[in-house]
C-alpha cells in the first residue's frame, strides 16, 4: 500500500515537470502533497487521535491551503499561463527520468533497517527533491520555483512521514510550519516582485551579478 | 534559568513593543534597550552556567541548554545586536521617509530565533530556529523597497530555502542512521553522541545534506551566492546582523552536526569534505575580490572567506577549536564595523562603487578611518584578534601536519589581501569631487560610536582574552576532543 | 703587521724615507720620459725630460681664474687628487721597497682613496657647469667603474698564493708574486696584463684617452680639467703623475724580482717605474686611441683575463 | 638603568610623541621633536647599556591563546640596531620641526602621530622578546608607514605607492604569521629559544626557514621583494623616507640576525641565499639607481644596493657557521653590523637633503636642478658627505663596514668558499656604479648652474633641519675615523648572534691605520687646501671657458639622463625604460616643438609580476561569469555541490 502511494509520486513527479500549464502544475503538486500527507495512514502505525488529526491538517495545508494561496497568487500576478521552462519538456522528463535513477541508485547503497526492507522511501523522497530542484532550476517564473520549492518540501516529508516514524509529531509540525511559513514569505515577495516589475518572470531579477 | 527565558522572552516583548509602537522615530529605541538587556541575560545565563546549572534543563528532554560553543556564539550573538542596535536609532533618523515598524520588529525575532539556535541541543529545534531566523531576515533585507532589493531577497529566500530544506532532510537521515543501527530515535545531541558509530552510508549521506544545508546559510562557495546580492542590497546593520549574527549560527549549527558525525565514526570524511569547501570558498572569494568595484559586495566576498577560514578550521578538529571560536567571535564584530561604516559611506556618496566612492576619507573621515581599520582587522592583522586566530589555525595546521592544506589558505590569503586592499584604498583615499554630505549624512556620533566600538572589541581580544572567554574556548575544545576519546574506544 | 715600535724607527728609516722620496719627487718625470719615448718615436727630439717639473713650477707661480658658477668644490678636486694620490702611494711597496704603511686590507684602502680622488675631480668638473666637463666626467665615471673588477680580481689571484694565516695586505700579496709566476706563469701573466690595462684607463693613456688631443668631444680626463689655471692645475697634473706611479708600483710589484737589500730593491723600483714609462710611451707610439664606444669591451675584457687568472691560479 | 626599561621608555616616548601635537597644534612640531629626540636618545642609552648587560623584561598579564604575554629583550643583536633608530628618529624629529609645517600640510599633527608610532613600532620590533610581541611590533610598524606613505593620497602616484606598499608588506606579514604558527608548533612557545639542527632540518623547519626567509626579504627590500621600495620611499614625506630607508628596512635585517642566533648551525642554503640574494640586490640596485632621475627614487634604490651590502656581510656569516670558519663569521657579521648603523645614517642624512631640496625647488627631477650648492650651502655639503659615505669613500664611515665585508669576502674566496668570489665581483662593480651614480646626484643638484627657474629660485632650509643633517653627518664622519673605538661593540653584538661560543674581531688593530689615513687625509688635505687659497688669493672671476661657443646657456649642461648614459648602455639589458618619442610635426625644416621623455621603470614589477598580476585578474574576470545574476544557476550550484558530494561520500 504504501509503497504503491510512494510509486504514484515519483510518477507525479514526471506529471510536474510534463505540466505546461502552470494551474496544472499547482494542482499537480497539490495533489503530491495530499498524497504524501496520506502516507502516516497506510503506514499501519498505532497514531493515535494526535496523530490522525495531524495528518488530516497536513492534508489539508498541503494539499488546500498552500495550493490555494499559490494559485490566488497566481491568478492576481500572472499574465502568461506558461509554465516557460529554461529547457524543453521532454528534456525535462529525460532529466527527471535520470534523476529518479539516481535516487533509485542511492537508496540501494542505503542500508534500510530490518522493518523497512525494501521500502521505495528512500527512493521516492529523493526522486522528488530532485524533481523540485530540477523545477527549481529549468522554471523561469516565480511562481513555479515556488512550486518547485513545494514539491521540494514533498520530498523531505516523504522521508520524514515514511522511515522517522518514531517523531511523527516533530516532523509534521516543523514540516508544515516551514511550508507555510515559507510560501507565505515567497507569496508577499512575489507580490512585490509583481509590482517592481509588473511580471514574475525571473528574467528580470538579473540585475544583480558580477 | 530566569536568563534563559530572558534571552528568548526579552526580544519577542520587544517586538511586540515595536509593534505597537506609533511614532517612527521614537520607534528604534526600542533596539537599544533590547540590545543592553539581552546582553545582560546573556552574561547572566553563561555565568550562570558556571554556578552549576549547567545541567539544569528547561526543558525536560534536554532540548534547550547553554553549553560551552552556544555560550560562545550567543555572547557573539548578544554584543553583536548591542553594538547594531545603538547604530540604529542614528541611522533611521536619517531614513525617515521610509516606515521601520517591520524591520525592527524583524530585528527582535530574528534575535529571539538565533538565541534559541545557540540555546537549542536538538538538531530539529535548531534547524526550525534557523529556518524562522533566515524567514525573519528577508523583510530586512527588502528594507529599502526597491527592484535591487526585491531581487536579493528573492535569491536569498530561494536559495536559502532550498538550502535549509536539505538540512532538514540531513537531520532525517542521521536520525535514521540511528534506526537503521536498530537505536532509538533521539535528535538531541547527547543522545545521539551516546550511540557511538553508527551506519556508516547514512551518516555520510546525512553529512553531505547537513553541510549543504547550512554551508548554504554560512556561504560557502559555491553556495553562497545569495550573499553578495543580499548583503550589498540590504542597508548597513542588515548586512551586519547577517554577516555577523546569521552566519555565527550557522556555524553553530555545523560545528555541532561536525562534532556529532565524529562521534559517529565518519569524522574523517566530514573533515575532508570541510576542508575542500573551506579551501574553495576561499579560492572562490579570492577570485571575486580581484578588482571588486562594489564595496559591500566586496563585504559579502570576506564574509564567503572568514565561512572558508572557518571550515578549514572545524576541519582541523578540537585542536584548532578555540582558534575557530575566537575568529568566530572576531569576524562577527569587525564585520558589523564594516557594514555599519560601509553603509555611512554608501549613504553619504549615494553610491557603493569606486570609483564613485573615492577619498571617503576627505568627506567622512572617520567613517572612512573606521572602514580602512576595519578591512585591516578583517584582514587578520594583528594585534587585531582576527590575527590570533589566524595564527591559533596555522598553528592547528602544522599541528596535524595538514601542509597543502596550509599553503593554500596562506596563497589564497595574499590574494585577498591584494584584491580587499585595491579596492578599499581606492574607496578611502584619493581625491572626491562628492559634495560635502548633508548633516544627516555625515560623521557624527550617532553613527560612529557603534563600529568604533566592534573595532575596540576586536582589538582588546587581540591583546588580551578574558579568562572567562578562555575557559570558555578551553571547555568547547574538551567536549570536542571528547568525541575524539569516543571515537578512539569501540 | 704591527705597529712599528719607536725604537725600530731608525732601521725603517732609509726604507720609508727612500719610498717617501720615489713617491713624491719622481713622478713627474716618468711623464717626461713617456713625452720623450712618444718624440723618440715620432722621430722628434721632444721637450727636455724635466719639462714636467718645469710646468709645474711655472703653474704654481701663476695667477688662477675662476668660474663665476664655480664653489669650494671646484678648488676640492685639485686637493683631493694629490692627497688621495700620495696616501695610496705611501701603502704601495715598490718592488722590494716595503711601504711605509701596511695593514691588513691596506688594499681596500688604497683602491677607495683612489676613488676618492676620482670623485672629487669629477664632481669639480661638473661643479663648472660645462657641457664638455660633464662629458669627461661621465666618461670618466664609467670607464673607472668597468676597471674596478679586474683590479680586485687580481688581488683575488694573489691572495690565493698566500701562505696559511698571512696577513692580507699589499705587501704580503705582491711579495707573493715570484711564486705565482713560478706555480702559474699563465695565470700571472693574464693578470698583470688586466692591471695593465686597469694602469692605462685609470691614468687616461691611449688607447683609452689622448692626454694630448686638443679636440674636446673626444677628450675624458683632459676636458674635465678645462677650467683650471695656475695652482690648482699645477696640483691636477701633480697629481695625476703621482696616480701613475702609484699604480705603476701595482703592476711593477707584479714582475719585479726582490733581493732583500734596500738600496738594491731601491734601483730595481725606480729602474721599473723609469721602464714602465717607457713602455707606456711605446704603446702610446704603436697605438690609435680606441673609438669611444669600443673601450667597455676593453674593460671587460680585462676584468676577464683577471678573473681567468684568477682560475689558473686556483686550480694550479 | 636596565636596557629593557630604558628601551620600553624609549618606545613610550616615541609612541606619545605626537599626542599632544593633536591638542595644542601650535607646540605640536617642537613637542614631537622632544619626544622623538628622548625617545632616540633613550634607545641609543638602551642599545649601549644592553651591548654589555642584555636584559630582559616580560610582563604578568594572562597569556591569549598562543601563549603571549608581551615581553622585551635587549641584548647585543639589538643594541646596534636600536643605536641606529635612535640616532636617525632624534634627527629625523628635530627635522621635521622645520619640515613639515602645519602651515603648509593639514594634516600634520596626524603626520607626526603616524611618525611617532612608526618609530615606536620599530624600536618594539627591535626590542622584542618574543616572536608575537615581534609580530605586532612589526605590524604597528608597517601600518603606520602605510599611512605615512598615503600622506598625499590625492595624488594618484602616492596612493598606488601606499597601496603596493601594503600589499607587499601584507604578503611579509602572512608569511611570518605562518612561520610564527610552525616555530610555536616546532618550539613551544613564542620566546627566541635555540632550535637544534635536527629540528631545523626536518620538513617543517625547512618550510618555517624558508618562510621567515621571505618575509624578511620582503622587509628588507632584497631583489625581487624589492617592488614596493622606490615607489614608497619616493612618496613618503621625506623625514619618513628617511625612517623607512634608515631603520625600517633594517627590521627585515633584524629578524634574520635574531632568527640566525637562534640557529644552532644554519644550513648553508639558508646563507647560500640570502648571500646570493644580496649580491643581486647590490649590482641591480645600483644599475637601477643609475637609471633613475627621481632624487628620492635614486635614493630608494641605493637602499636596495646597500641592503644587498648588508646581506653578503651576513650571507658569508651564515656560510662560514655552516662551514664552521669563525674568520667568516666574524668579518661578516661585523662588517653587516655597522653597515646597518652607517647605512642608517648616511642614507637618513641622505633623504632629509633631498627632502630639503624637494621642499625648496618644488621637484625631486634631477635634471630639473642645479646650482643648489651656492644656494643652500649646508644641505649641498651635508649631502655630499653623505654621498662619499655612501660611496664607501674614506674618511666616512660607508668605508669601514665595507672594509670589513670586503675582508670576508676576500677570505671566502681565497678559504674555499669559492661563490664569495662572485660577491666580490658584485661589490666591486657596485662600488665603481656607486660612485658614478652619486657623482651624477650630487653634481647634477647641486653643482653648475641652475637648470630651471625654481631651482633657481630655491632658499637654504630651516635651522632645524640644518641642525639635524649636520648632526648625522658628524656621525658619518666620527664613525669612519673611529672603527677601533667601535670594535669592542662590535665583537658584542657579533657574538650576541651567535648561540653559542664567541669569536673574536682578529688585529682590527689595522682600524687604526684607517683612522690615521683617515687623519693623514684630512690634515693634508686641510694643508694643501689653506696653501692652495693662498696661492689663488686674487684670482680673477669669469664664465666657465665655453670652447668658444657664444651662447650658451644652463640648459646645455650635462644632464642626469646623460651623465648615467655610457654606463646605462652597458647595462640596459637589466633596466626597463619607457621611452615617449617625439612627434615631429610642420615638416622637415621648421618642425614645430616637440617634447622627448623616458620613465624608468622597474622591471622585476613590470616584466614579471604585472604581467602575472593581470594574467590572475584576467582569469578571475572570466570567472564572473558564474555570478551571472540567474537564480536558477545560483540553484544549479547547490544541486550540483549536493550531487558531487553525495557521490563522493557513497564512493
Amino acid at each position: 500500500m504504501v509503497d504503491l502511494l510512494l510509486a504514484l509520486v515519483m510518477l507525479l513527479n514526471f506529471a510536474l515537470l510534463g505540466s505546461g500549464r502552470i494551474r496544472v502544475l499547482i494542482r499537480t503538486a497539490a495533489l503530491q502533497g495530499m498524497v504524501i500527507s496520506a502516507l502516516p495512514l497506510a503506514l499501519g502505525h498505532e497514531l493515535g487521535l494526535r496523530g490522525i488529526v495531524l495528518a488530516l491538517v497536513a492534508l489539508a495545508v498541503k494539499g488546500i491551503l498552500v495550493p490555494a494561496v499559490l494559485l490566488r497568487a497566481f491568478d492576481k500576478l500572472a499574465i502568461k499561463r506558461e509554465v516557460e521552462p529554461f529547457i524543453g519538456f521532454v528534456a525535462s522528463l529525460l532529466l527527471c527520468a535520470l534523476g529518479t535513477g539516481f535516487a533509485v541508485l542511492i537508496g540501494r547503497h542505503l542500508p534500510l533497517a530490518p522493518e523497512h526492507a525494501g521500502s521505495l522511501a528512500v527512493a521516492a523522497s529523493l526522486a522528488t527533491v530532485m524533481a523540485g530542484f530540477l523545477l527549481l532550476i529549468t522554471r523561469l517564473k516565480a511562481i513555479t520555483q515556488a512550486t518547485g520549492y513545494l514539491v521540494l518540501e514533498n520530498g523531505i516529508g516523504i522521508f520524514g512521514l515514511t522511515l522517522v516514524g518514531g517523531v511523527p509529531f516533530l516532523v509534521e509540525t516543523t514540516l508544515l510550519l516551514d511550508l507555510v511559513a515559507g510560501v507565505f514569505v515567497m507569496v508577499i515577495v512575489m507580490n512585490h516582485i509583481h509590482r517592481a516589475f509588473t511580471t514574475l518572470d525571473t528574467r528580470q531579477l538579473t540585475a544583480l551579478k558580477e | 534559568m530566569i536568563a534563559i527565558a530572558l534571552l528568548l522572552a526579552a526580544p519577542v516583548l520587544a517586538g511586540l513593543v515595536a509593534m505597537l509602537v506609533r511614532s517612527n522615530a521614537k520607534r528604534p529605541w526600542v533596539l537599544p534597550a533590547l540590545g543592553v538587556v539581552h546582553v545582560a541575560a546573556a552574561l547572566a545565563a553563561i555565568a550562570g552556567r558556571a554556578d552549576g546549572h549547567a545541567h539544569d534543563p528547561l526543558v525536560a528532554s534536554l532540548w534547550i541548554r547553554l553549553d560551552a560553543i552556544g555560550s560562545v556564539v550567543l555572547l557573539t550573538l548578544s554584543v553583536l545586536f548591542l553594538i547594531i542596535s545603538w547604530y540604529a536609532p542614528g541611522y533611521l533618523a536619517a531614513r525617515s521617509e521610509r516606515p521601520n515598524r517591520l524591520l525592527i520588529v524583524c530585528s527582535c525575532l530574528f534575535l529571539a530565533l538565533a538565541s534559541l539556535a545557540t540555546l537549542s541541543q536538538h538538531l530539529g529545534l535548531m534547524w526550525a530556529a534557523i529556518e524562522g531566523a533566515t524567514l525573519a531576515c528577508a523583510p530586512m533585507i527588502y528594507f529599502n523597497h526597491n527592484p535591487r532589493s526585491i531581487e536579493a531577497t528573492w535569491k536569498y529566500l530561494m536559495v536559502g530555502g532550498v538550502g535549509l530544506a536539505l538540512a532538514l532532510l540531513g537531520t532525517f537521515f542521521l536520525a535514521y542512521a540511528a534506526i537503521a543501527s536498530g537505536k532509538p530515535v533521539e535528535l538531541t545531541y547527547e543522545a545521539l553522541a551516546a550511540h557511538g558509530a553508527l551506519s556508516e552510508p547514512w551518516v555520510r549521506v546525512a553529512f553531505v545534506l547537513l553541510l549543504v544545508g547550512y554551508g548554504t546559510k554560512m556561504g560557502l562557495a559555491p553556495l553562497h551566492t545569495w550573499k553578495p546580492d543580499a548583503y550589498g542590497e540590504a542597508i548597513g546593520f542588515v548586512g551586519a546582523l547577517l554577516a555577523g549574527g546569521m552566519t555565527s549560527v550557522a556555524v553553530l549549527a555545523l560545528a555541532r552536526v561536525v562534532g556529532l558525525v565524529d562521534l559517529l565514526g565518519q569524522g574523517e570524511f566530514a573533515r575532508q569534505a570541510l576542508t575542500v569547501m573551506g579551501l574553495l570558498s576561499m579560492a572562490w572569494a579570492a577570485a571575486f575580490m580581484i578588482r571588486q568595484t562594489d564595496i559591500k559586495r566586496m563585504l559579502a566576498y570576506s564574509s564567503v572567506e572568514h565561512m572558508g577560514i572557518i571550515a578549514v578550521g572545524l576541519a582541523l578538529g578540537p585542536v584548532a577549536l578555540p582558534a575557530v571560536l575566537l575568529h568566530l567571535v572576531g569576524n562577527a564584530w569587525a564585520k558589523s564595523a564594516l557594514f555599519l561604516s560601509a553603509g555611512n559611506i554608501h549613504r553619504a556618496f549615494a553610491s557603493k562603487h569606486i570609483p564613485a566612492v573615492s577619498g571617503a576619507i576627505l568627506r567622512l573621515p572617520v567613517s572612512a578611518s573606521l572602514f580602512l581599520i576595519g578591512f585591516l582587522a578583517a584582514t587578520g592583522t594583528p594585534p587585531f584578534s582576527l590575527f590570533l586566530s589566524e595564527l591559533g589555525l596555522f598553528k592547528a595546521a602544522a599541528a596535524t601536519a595538514s601542509w597543502w592544506t596550509a599553503g593554500i589558505f596562506l596563497a589564497c590569503l595574499v590574494v585577498i589581501f591584494i584584491g580587499f586592499s585595491a579596492t578599499v584604498v581606492a574607496a578611502v583615499l584619493g581625491d572626491t569631487d562628492a559634495p560635502e554630505p548633508e548633516p544627516l549624512l555625515g560623521d557624527s556620533w550617532r553613527t560612529t560610536a557603534a563600529p568604533f566600538a566592534g573595532l575596540g572589541l576586536v582589538l582588546v581580544l587581540g591583546l588580551w582574552l578574558p579568562a572567562p572567554l578562555k575557559a570558555l574556548f578551553d571547555e568547547a575544545q574538551e567536549d570536542a576532543r571528547h568525541g575524539r576519546v569516543l571515537e578512539a574506544q569501540p | 703587521m704591527t705597529w712599528i715600535e719607536p725604537a725600530d724607527l731608525a732601521a725603517h728609516a732609509p726604507r720609508i724615507l727612500a719610498h717617501l722620496a720615489v713617491l713624491l719627487v719622481l713622478p713627474p718625470l716618468l711623464l717626461g720620459l713617456i713625452a720623450k719615448v712618444k718624440a723618440f718615436f715620432a722621430g722628434r727630439v721632444g721637450p727636455p725630460l724635466l719639462q714636467p717639473y718645469y710646468d709645474l713650477a711655472k703653474l704654481l707661480r701663476k695667477g688662477t681664474v675662476f668660474s663665476r658658477t664655480t664653489t669650494w668644490v671646484f678648488r676640492l678636486g685639485p686637493v683631493a687628487g694629490v692627497v688621495t694620490a700620495v696616501l695610496a702611494g705611501l701603502m704601495v711597496p715598490l718592488g722590494g721597497v716595503a711601504a711605509p704603511i701596511s695593514f691588513t686590507g691596506d688594499l681596500l684602502l688604497v683602491a677607495y682613496l683612489l676613488a676618492l680622488g676620482r670623485f672629487c675631480t669629477i664632481l669639480s668638473a661638473l661643479d663648472t657647469g660645462s657641457a664638455f666637463e660633464g662629458m669627461g666626467a661621465s666618461r670618466e665615471a664609467a670607464y673607472a667603474c668597468l676597471a674596478e673588477p679586474a683590479l680586485f680580481l687580481g688581488f683575488v689571484a694573489l691572495a690565493l698564493l698566500l701562505p696559511e694565516g698571512a696577513q692580507l695586505n699589499l705587501g704580503n700579496l705582491l711579495a707573493a708574486s715570484p711564486g705565482g709566476w713560478e706555480l702559474a706563469a699563465g695565470g700571472m701573466a693574464l693578470v698583470a696584463a688586466a692591471w695593465m690595462v686597469v694602469l692605462l684607463v685609470e691614468n687616461c693613456r691611449i688607447p683609452f684617452d689622448d692626454p694630448n688631443t686638443h679636440l674636446e668631444l673626444t677628450m675624458i680626463h683632459e676636458v674635465m680639467v678645462l677650467d683650471h689655471s695656475g695652482p690648482p692645475l699645477g696640483l691636477i697634473l701633480y697629481g695625476a703623475s703621482v696616480k701613475l706611479a702609484v699604480i705603476g708600483m701595482l703592476v711593477l710589484g707584479l714582475i719585479l724580482p726582490r733581493s732583500g737589500h734596500l738600496a738594491v730593491d731601491l734601483a730595481v723600483g725606480v729602474g721599473g717605474l723609469l721602464g714602465l714609462a717607457v713602455v707606456i710611451g711605446m704603446i702610446e707610439s704603436s697605438m690609435a686611441r680606441l673609438r669611444l664606444l669600443r673601450v667597455p669591451a676593453l674593460l671587460v675584457s680585462a676584468a676577464l683575463l683577471a678573473g681567468f687568472g684568477v682560475i689558473l691560479l686556483a686550480v694550479r | 638603568m636596565d636596557a629593557a626599561v630604558l628601551a620600553l621608555a624609549a618606545i613610550a616616548c616615541a609612541a606619545l610623541s605626537g599626542v599632544p601635537g593633536l591638542r595644542w597644534r601650535k607646540q605640536g612640531p617642537r613637542l614631537a621633536a622632544i619626544g622623538l629626540g628622548l625617545g632616540g636618545a633613550l634607545a641609543v642609552a638602551a642599545g649601549i647599556s644592553a651591548l654589555f648587560a642584555p636584559a630582559r623584561l616580560g610582563t604578568a598579564a594572562e597569556g591569549v591563546m598562543a601563549g603571549w604575554r608581551g615581553s622585551l629583550l635587549v641584548d647585543g643583536i639589538s643594541s646596534v640596531f636600536l643605536i641606529a633608530c635612535g640616532l636617525v628618529a632624534g634627527a629625523v624629529g628635530l627635522y621635521a620641526v622645520g619640515y613639515w609645517r602645519d602651515a603648509e600640510q593639514p594634516a600634520a599633527p596626524w603626520t607626526r602621530l603616524l611618525a611617532g608610532l612608526l618609530v615606536a613600532g620599530i624600536l618594539g620590533v627591535f626590542a622584542a622578546g618574543d616572536l608575537l610581541t615581534f609580530l605586532i611590533a612589526w605590524e604597528v610598524m608597517s601600518l603606520c608607514a602605510f599611512g605615512l606613505v598615503a600622506t598625499k593620497h590625492r595624488e594618484a602616484e602616492s596612493r598606488n605607492a601606499a597601496w603596493l606598499y601594503l600589499a607587499t608588506t601584507r604578503a611579509a606579514t602572512l608569511s611570518l604569521i605562518a612561520a610564527c604558527a610552525l616555530w610555536l608548533q616546532l618550539t613551544g612557545g613564542p620566546g627566541w629559544s635555540t632550535l637544534s639542527t635536527a629540528v631545523a632540518g626536518s620538513a617543517a623547519g625547512v618550510t618555517m626557514l624558508a618562510l621567515f626567509l621571505v618575509a624578511f626579504l620582503i622587509k628588507a627590500g632584497a631583489v625581487p621583494g624589492h617592488i614596493w621600495l622606490p615607489p614608497a620611499h619616493a612618496a613618503a614625506p621625506s623625514h619618513v623616507s628617511a625612517i623607512m630607508s634608515g631603520v625600517l628596512i633594517k627590521t627585515g635585517i633584524y629578524g634574520l640576525c635574531r632568527l640566525g642566533s637562534c640557529l644552532e648551525a644554519p644550513p648553508l642554503w639558508w646563507g647560500g641565499i640570502i648571500f646570493g640574494l644580496g649580491a643581486a640586490s647590490t649590482l641591480l640596485g645600483v644599475i637601477w639607481a643609475l637609471g633613475s632621475h627621481d632624487l628620492k627614487r635614486l635614493l630608494a634604490f641605493h637602499s636596495i644596493e646597500n641592503i644587498g651590502i648588508i646581506l653578503l656581510g651576513l650571507g658569508l656569516a651564515m656560510v662560514g657557521r655552516s662551514l664552521g670558519d669563525p674568520l667568516l663569521v666574524v668579518l661578516g657579521l661585523s662588517g653587516a653590523l655597522l653597515h646597518v648603523l652607517n647605512h642608517a645614517l648616511f642614507k637618513s642624512l641622505l633623504f632629509l637633503g633631498a627632502g630639503a631640496v624637494d621642499h625648496a625647488c618644488g621637484t625631486r627631477q634631477i635634471d630639473r636642478l642645479g646650482g643648489l650648492a651656492r644656494r643652500m650651502p649646508t644641505t649641498a655639503a651635508c649631502f655630499l658627505i653623505a654621498a662619499a659615505a655612501i660611496c664607501a669613500l674614506p674618511p666616512f664611515n660607508g668605508f669601514v663596514s665595507e672594509y670589513l665585508v670586503y675582508l670576508g669576502l676576500f677570505h671566502g674566496a681565497v678559504g674555499g668558499w669559492t661563490w664569495a668570489l662572485a660577491g666580490l665581483v658584485a661589490l666591486a662593480l657596485t662600488g665603481g656604479l656607486a660612485l658614478a651614480c652619486f657623482a651624477k646626484a650630487a653634481g647634477i643638484v647641486f653643482l653648475g648652474e641652475p637648470r630651471t627657474p625654481a631651482a633657481a629660485r630655491a632658499h637654504e632650509c630651516s635651522p632645524s633641519e640644518r641642525a639635524a643633517m649636520a648632526m648625522l653627518a658628524g656621525c658619518c664622519l666620527a664613525i669612519g675615523v673611529g672603527l677601533p673605538a667601535l670594535v669592542p661593540a662590535l665583537q658584542a653584538a657579533a657574538n650576541a648572534s651567535l648561540p653559542t661560543g664567541t669569536v673574536s674581531l682578529p688585529s682590527l688593530d689595522a682600524g687604526w691605520y684607517v683612522t690615521l689615513a683617515a687623519a693623514v687625509l684630512l690634515a693634508g688635505g686641510l694643508l694643501l687646501w689653506r696653501w692652495q687659497q693662498r696661492a689663488v688669493q686674487g684670482a680673477g672671476a669669469t664664465g666657465t671657458w665655453d670652447c668658444g661657443y657664444a651662447e650658451p646657456t644652463a640648459r646645455m649642461q650635462y644632464t642626469a639622463t646623460s651623465f648615467a648614459a655610457p654606463l646605462a648602455e652597458q647595462v640596459a639589458g637589466v633596466m626597463l625604460v619607457e621611452r615617449h618619442r617625439p612627434q615631429l610635426a610642420g615638416g622637415a625644416r621648421f618642425p614645430a616643438t616637440a617634447s622627448f621623455s623616458d620613465h624608468p621603470r622597474d622591471p622585476v614589477l613590470e616584466r614579471f609580476l604585472r604581467p602575472a598580476a593581470e594574467a590572475v585578474a584576467w582569469l578571475a574576470r572570466g570567472l564572473r561569469v558564474v555570478h551571472g545574476g540567474w537564480v536558477h544557476l545560483y540553484l544549479l550550484y547547490v544541486a550540483l555541490t549536493f550531487a558531487a558530494l553525495l557521490l563522493w561520500s557513497l564512493a
